[in-house]
């Protein structure tokens, strides 16, 4: 369970919010949504552990690794899906056959592209592989900043269930998106400046 | 003028001033001696610098080799065959085409009494090939001419 | 015209902004030549005999190895595809751009030789000698270079590739320069390899940028 | 930009009835040359064996010594030939280039691609050859003179080809730059050629010219010729063979391709 | 007017359409659609100019110079939002003063922004800048890749009104997007494999 | 353990398909040294009598400049914050970093510099040293490099302030090195100036990746 207390950050001399305070339980998913600059993806970075510049008291109760996902997808250009993947696995701690790598990939229908290098894939299917992580790894908490961006509908169709699977299970999902998103345990979160 | 047609204009005028730029610059270049490189007459003469590292030669003179015969010390006559030569002096190997009447480029510097102390000699082959025997009637030919 | 200018101040912003990329290659050369008395030891006859030789040689390899990063920046976060679609002419964004490579990397270098040639106990000879060299030579480089960087855009092989296409045309260049640098050094006569280290350059100013537009429109129609 | 169009070259999903007068723009597209080419190549390699086996044997047991220069002058008859069929394989390439940026006809690139390594080779040879030569007639391994300059820089252009053209396979894009690197190394041949002449240079000058006789007697020019003859057949049976072997991996996909590997 | 008649691409070894043909007037505008990886992006570069192993026929009628905004942003991240706009309009051929620039700028609420890199912004703000090019520049055509990305909905609203008044002045514009878009004078063209 | 072997091999494999970067400062360095004799003029008395000293200093100098491109991609397309995140200790992550960029830099120019040593004249002694000390060296100038990389990440001032935060911990390395190499070509006996070197090594691989892990955390936190 997650829970925010009091948090403010204040980026490029401009206060982003002051005194926010939430909590998300396990099984569901909190959306961020707000203008432009308003601070979205500082928020998730706060909650993923990757921004400190902020006051306040975020608490995830127990230890975590999150799954982040951000505007930067952490693929290399140079790497085919498959080792990328890969690689994500084993930073994770996870020990992984070829052949689950392959499967999370068929599940984001690109299963055709496994061998293909990140470098030379359209932008949606970069987004593809990159999510496919969602599918190949086991953390409880996962942190998405904007993920329906350059994917195409059946694409966030998939997703939507996936995620849906995920917070049935007991997950925990914060994510931003100027979109709305069909999900089952939804809480919002507005961001204004 | 359209505008565009002008640019195109002004861009060949500028590529017709860079390759005649060029084109000048290189005749200018090739009146040059840019290899340092020095005839005999040039030594005599006293145009080619002292004590400097320069380039040097010309035809090995006949009858003019000295050999040391201690070590692999050597001194030759360099001539261009219109009368000027000096000596050079070149302790080392020589190359096998090295002998009298072959052309030769050395490397060194000249010294106060005019004689070439060489660091280097390179051989310089002509154009023309020919196997020994025929050089031997050649040569015999040539000697009866002169009798 | 007007686009020349604002590119090359454009790209000089850019280099004071990020001065890394630039000035990696020019430190590392300053370095490479400013540590050889370490290396050498500091036997004032040898060092003067070689070093500028030496200060050439360096000065020329660094603008031929920044020269790989000139179009990558603009290839990557997409400036380079807008300046082959906007109304101004694609040649004449080059020319900017060698213009502004040149000042931040050959000028540079050029102006600090004689610096180090005083250090190295070059004569003054030798030390002019140089700074005509470089200030002829490292245009040149620049020119020759961009082409090089243009056809390998996108290919990932960076700098290798180019240093392999574009020394057929450098090889010239130096050993002309090297053997000017000689002849100054020795108290001759040098004008003949002044002459054709200019027609070099002439020719380059003409045509090299042409290859170079064509070669970013290659690497970019992919 | 107005009107674009782009018609690229389709392998032609016919047999092959060949009539003249597109003879030479069939020839131009992929699978008549490899027809074509099928036929040709025995040929060229048995007389390649042939001209090289003759040529040699003439070369380096019959032939004369030179009155200066003794046996290592036999070195010439594998140096000049490497070295003039080296060029010739560089201006082949140049006009193979100038034809693909042109009329992007495929072939084309595939020709100067697999020229290349050829012609690397060969001028690796004649650089090595000539280093062999020189220290024992001039007394130096290499020196920087125009000559031997220009031959080392034509060296680096081939491989400069070579590595470009490697950088990513069958693009057309690369195809095009590597084409416009051949072209404008172009400006090298008239330099390696006219070297002797317009510089001093330890390289000696020409021994054969086209108005005058050669400066060598004729036991010593014909062997040579027959080398020269057999360098080039060399090359060409090297380059034909490449070709088609490109050829098939380019159009694998292609129906008259798969035919030929159900044969 | 542009007209584009049979047009076949090819990449990657995978055909991505054949002997598409279509046509789009004055004061049309395109949406091209289709699942992630279909050739978008590609269709959207060869009618700008910039790709070019296809075959088949693209005709635009008259001499012109499109305005191309890609996935790519074209935006120097060391420079100002002022700086690159100004930037933008020299290298279309166009006398630009800073007010003009500025103007643009708060067209899409980025007023406060003019002096700030375009690299300490954040992606939806970036997205803004690069758009901005469209207040600024007079190009009658447009092609824009996902404009729509990371964009917030006042700012996609406020982009769909400056397209408007774009089509009604006789402009073209061809535009690729996964999600609908409330044009008036919309033509649409799926793109599948 | 498994994640630093993985790491080497990614990175390895990274440099491989796309030599440019790394290979960059190595050739530009190969070529500085090879092109040498052409500067000096090929006699081999003074070859043979400086060259140790060069080809030490410049194959050092390698491995720093390309040391800030070690952690830069992986900053820019965000796999490094992939690293902070997962579960494996980012410490073994950065040791595997550094051994990969150790063995395409370091090693290799090591591994290379006989040959460039027999090509100038060195002597037998004088290669055999070149050959400890570089040895020992390149991995510590990686080690306390990649500090260095790690604090400017994301400063965008890249090499040059890398440059200068590091070359005071180089420089001391790079002394005992050419006294080494001197006091070797010379015939004498220069075990203390390897067992110095080892030292050295020895203290940084034990700790510079722990301030090279912290520099992470800290650039990124921002
Ligand atoms: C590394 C050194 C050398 C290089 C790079 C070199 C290069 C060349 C080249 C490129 C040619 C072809 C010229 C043409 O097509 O007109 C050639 C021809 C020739 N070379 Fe060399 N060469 C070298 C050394 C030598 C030496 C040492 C000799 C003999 C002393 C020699 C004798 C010849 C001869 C006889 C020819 C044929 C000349 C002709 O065109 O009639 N070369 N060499
Ligand atoms: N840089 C590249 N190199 C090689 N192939 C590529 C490259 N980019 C895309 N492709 C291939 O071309 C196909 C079409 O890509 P394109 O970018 O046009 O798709 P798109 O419709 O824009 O997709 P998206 O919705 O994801 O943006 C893809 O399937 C991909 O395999
Ligand atoms: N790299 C950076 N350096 C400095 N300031 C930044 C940086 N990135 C963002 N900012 C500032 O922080 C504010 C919040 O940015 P943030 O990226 O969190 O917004 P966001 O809500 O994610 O926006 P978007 O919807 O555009 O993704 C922005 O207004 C911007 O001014
Ligand atoms: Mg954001
Ligand atoms: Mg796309």
């Amino acid at each position: 369970m997650l829970q925010v207390n009091n948090l403010s950050c204040e980026r490029a001399n401009r206060e982003l919010f002051r005194n926010l305070s939430f909590e998300v339980s396990r099984g569901v998913a909190l959306r961020i949504h707000g203008l432009n600059g308003s601070g979205k993806t500082t928020l998730l970075r706060i909650l993923a552990g990757l921004y400190q510049e902020f006051e306040g008291d975020v608490d995830w109760g127990e230890e975590h690794y999150p799954l982040y996902i951000g505007h930067r997808r952490g693929l290399k250009a140079l790497m085919s899906a498959r080792e990328n993947l890969f690689w994500s696995a084993a930073i994770n701690g996870q020990k992984t056959k070829l052949s689950e790598v392959d499967e999370a990939l068929r599940q984001v229908s690109m299963g055709g592209y496994v061998d293909i290098a990140c470098g030379s894939m359209s932008e949606g299917q970069c987004g593809r592989v990159s999510l496919a992580r969602l599918f190949l790894l086991h953390n409880p908490v996962w942190i998405l900043d904007e993920p329906f961006n350059a994917i195409d509908s059946t694409g966030v169709q998939c997703l939507v269930e996936r995620i849906n699977k995920h917070l049935s299970s007991g997950g925990i999902l914060v994510l931003s998106s100027h979109v709305e998103v069909p999900l089952t345990n939804l809480q919002e979160l507005e961001l204004r400046y | 003028m359209k505008p565009h047609r002008r640019r195109k204009l002004y861009f060949l005028l500028f590529l017709l001033l860079s390759s005649g730029g060029a084109i000048a610059l290189t005749l200018m270049a090739l009146t040059e001696n840019i290899n340092l490189f020095y005839s005999p007459a040039e030594i005599v003469s006293g145009v080619a610098p002292v004590n400097k590292r320069i380039r040097a030669g010309g035809m090995v003179l006949e009858d003019s080799i000295f050999r040391s015969e201690s070590d692999l010390e050597v001194r030759f006559i360099v001539t261009d065959l219109q009368g000027s030569e000096f000596t050079i002096f070149y302790t080392g190997i020589l190359p096998d085409l090295f002998r009298e009447g072959q052309g030769v480029v050395a490397r060194g510097a000249l010294n106060e009494d005019g004689d070439f102390l060489a660091e280097e000699v390179l051989a310089k082959h002509d154009e023309n090939y020919m196997p020994p025997e025929v050089m031997d009637v050649i040569d015999q030919a040539h000697g009866d001419l002169q009798k | 015209m007007r686009i020349i200018l604002l590119t090359v101040k454009r790209d000089l912003l850019l280099y004071f902004r990020k001065p890394g990329d630039i000035f990696n290659p020019l430190a590392f050369s300053l370095l490479v030549i400013s540590l050889f008395p370490l290396g050498v030891g500091p036997s004032a006859d040898i060092l003067g005999e070689i070093s500028a030789g030496i200060i050439w040689v360096a000065a020329l390899l660094t603008t031929l190895f920044s020269i790989d990063l000139m179009f990558k920046e603009d290839y990557e976060d997409g400036t380079l595809e807008q300046m082959i679609l906007g109304r101004e002419p694609l040649l004449l964004v080059v020319y900017g751009k060698i213009i502004a490579q040149w000042l931040v990397g050959g000028l540079v270098i050029t102006l600090l030789s004689p610096l180090l040639g005083m250090m190295f106990y070059v004569n003054t000879d030798g030390i002019l000698a140089t700074v005509l060299a470089l200030m002829l030579a490292t245009p040149t480089m620049t020119l020759i270079g961009s082409i090089g960087a243009a056809l390998t855009l996108g290919l990932n092989k960076g700098g290798v590739l180019i240093a392999i296409l574009i020394l057929p045309l450098y090889l010239p260049v130096l050993i002309l320069g090297v053997a000017m640098i000689d002849t100054a050094t020795a108290g001759d006569n040098y004008a003949g390899h002044v002459l054709w280290l200019a027609a070099i350059l002439a020719i380059s100013i003409g045509f090299a940028p042409l290859a170079t537009e064509q070669g970013i429109r290659i690497s970019l129609s992919e | 930009m107005k009107r674009m169009v782009n018609r690229k070259q389709k392998t032609e999903p016919g047999g092959c009835a060949l009539k003249m007068g597109n003879f030479f723009h069939r020839l131009g597209s992929p699978r008549p040359f490899y027809e074509l080419s099928g036929v040709v190549l025995p040929v060229a390699g048995v007389l390649t064996l042939i001209s090289l086996v003759v040529g040699s044997i003439w070369a380096l047991g019959f032939a004369p010594p030179d009155y200066q220069q003794g046996e290592s002058v036999r070195i010439m008859y594998i140096h000049v030939p490497s070295a003039i069929v080296a060029q010739s394989s560089y201006m082949m390439m140049g006009i193979a280039g100038v034809i693909f940026l042109i009329w992007r006809i495929k072939i084309a690139d595939i020709a100067l691609q697999c020229a290349a390594p050829i012609g690397a080779s060969l001028t690796f040879l004649a650089l090595v050859t000539g280093a062999i030569w020189g220290k024992p007639t001039w007394g130096a391994w290499w020196v920087w003179d125009a000559r031997l300059t220009s031959t080392l820089v034509l060296f680096f252009l081939f491989i400069g080809v070579i590595v470009l053209r490697s950088a990513k396979d069958g693009s057309e894009a690369v195809g095009r730059a590597t084409a416009m690197l051949a072209v404008v190394g172009l400006v090298n041949l008239p330099i390696i050629k006219f070297s002797v002449d317009w510089w001093f240079t330890l390289h000696q000058p020409s021994s054969f010219s086209l108005t005058e006789s050669p400066s060598m007697p004729a036991e010593m020019w014909l062997p040579l010729l027959v080398m020269v003859i057999g360098f080039y057949l060399f090359f060409f049976f090297t380059w034909m063979y490449r070709v088609r072997t490109e050829i098939l991996k380019r159009e694998h996909r292609s129906q008259w391709v798969r035919s030929i590997d159900d044969v």
